[in-house]
């Protein structure tokens, strides 16, 4: 079981900001297949990947990241802090 | 060092008093400050300031040690605030203390383009026409590639 | 944009608030902040601080309305004493208001540049072993190359 | 008749901190080299001009400048504010 988190806007677009997921993922990526075929509002959220950027374990990494011994994971826009 | 993510407004004058009087022997001080812009003529109504609590903080403790290391700083101070702010307050403040001017602008500088894209805020915009998340830009992307 | 020359102390804590809060329609404020360094093993007693009454001033306004012009600041505020002071003191400050942090940052490094080589003022060291003038570093003549 | 000041230690090598002087100098270059005939302690201190900087009616500028119309022509080391 894997915490995944949603801020920002793929919050909305999904409409939760966390659950946990079950899964056999390898990767981040393998992940947001799986996701994406759940239901429109995952597929909507992640259509673009270039629009979004992920944590794995509260680092940021990219989508080939493995998700071996990963307990939380992290979707959400470019950041705009300051 | 000194970071801190918080809702409640922050004392600028204070804070800023404070670093500066813990280092005495640091001939040069930094400071940068963010504020909501207050424009008579904006839509703007508020701002608010989304997080990840957790990381938030292991992200910018990250970004203020490796300024610290890579300027040889005396010390260094981030406070960030989050959730609901209006027009003219304050969102954030970083300093720097160094013992030469160089050093201490451009740490404060490197903090500030981090902070930017590498801390994870997300910032939304209420206006009287509507709401919506601010957009990065890419310029904020491109200062990154300076250090 | 205020410009004061002065032999008591500032507070730095008042001012930096002061100038923030006028400024709510600017995003960005940069302070920067000179102390005499206070090191448990240096030998410095004081350093006085000569000025040119009337020209200080005038270079002052000067540097910071360029400054102002330069960088469409919404404001700038310079404060720089003279006199005697004891290591921990602060010796001077500025301030810059500006709507996008770069502007900010830039404008306020350009003010330090100029204070240090071309503002009427002279620093004298006295310590245990004698008293000194500060000599003037080449690379502070070289820092207005920049601009 | 011109005020002619000087500081830092210009003004400990020539002993005061302002003077009235009379001269026919037309540049600053010119008032130099009058200043320096005078004593050891003038030729002393402006043995390097170099070292040396000049304002002209509290304006920072050359050795060359014209002393024409001037009221007040100072002499010091480089400024070392901030």
């Amino acid at each position: 079981m894997i915490d995944v988190l949603y801020f920002a806007w793929v919050r909305e677009r999904i409409g939760l900001p966390r659950e946990q997921v079950k899964t056999t993922a390898k990767t981040v990526a393998d992940l947001v297949v799986e996701l994406r075929s759940r239901e429109e509002r995952y597929d909507l959220a992640f259509s673009d990947l270039s629009a979004l950027r992920v944590a794995v374990d509260q680092k940021l990494t990219d989508f080939d990241a493995s998700l071996s011994g990963v307990r939380e994971v992290a979707f959400f826009p470019p950041m705009t802090g300051g | 060092m000194r970071i801190s993510v918080q809702e409640q407004a922050f004392d600028l004058g204070a804070e800023t008093s404070c670093f500066a009087a813990g280092h005495k022997d640091m001939g040069a001080i930094v400071t940068f400050t963010g504020i909501v812009r207050d424009l008579p003529d904006d839509p703007l109504i508020a701002m608010e300031i989304e997080h990840y609590p957790g990381m938030t903080e292991a992200a910018l403790t990250e970004i203020a040690q490796t300024a610290v290391d890579r300027w040889s700083l005396g010390d260094a101070l981030v406070i960030h605030r989050h959730g609901r702010l209006i027009p003219g307050e304050m969102i954030m403040m970083v300093a720097t203390a160094s013992r030469h001017r160089k050093d201490a602008f451009e740490a404060a500088e490197y903090l500030m383009d981090y902070l930017k894209s590498r801390a994870p805020f997300w910032k939304r915009e209420i206006t009287a026409q509507g709401e919506g998340w601010v957009a990065s830009k890419s310029e904020d992307e491109d200062a990154l590639k300076r250090w």
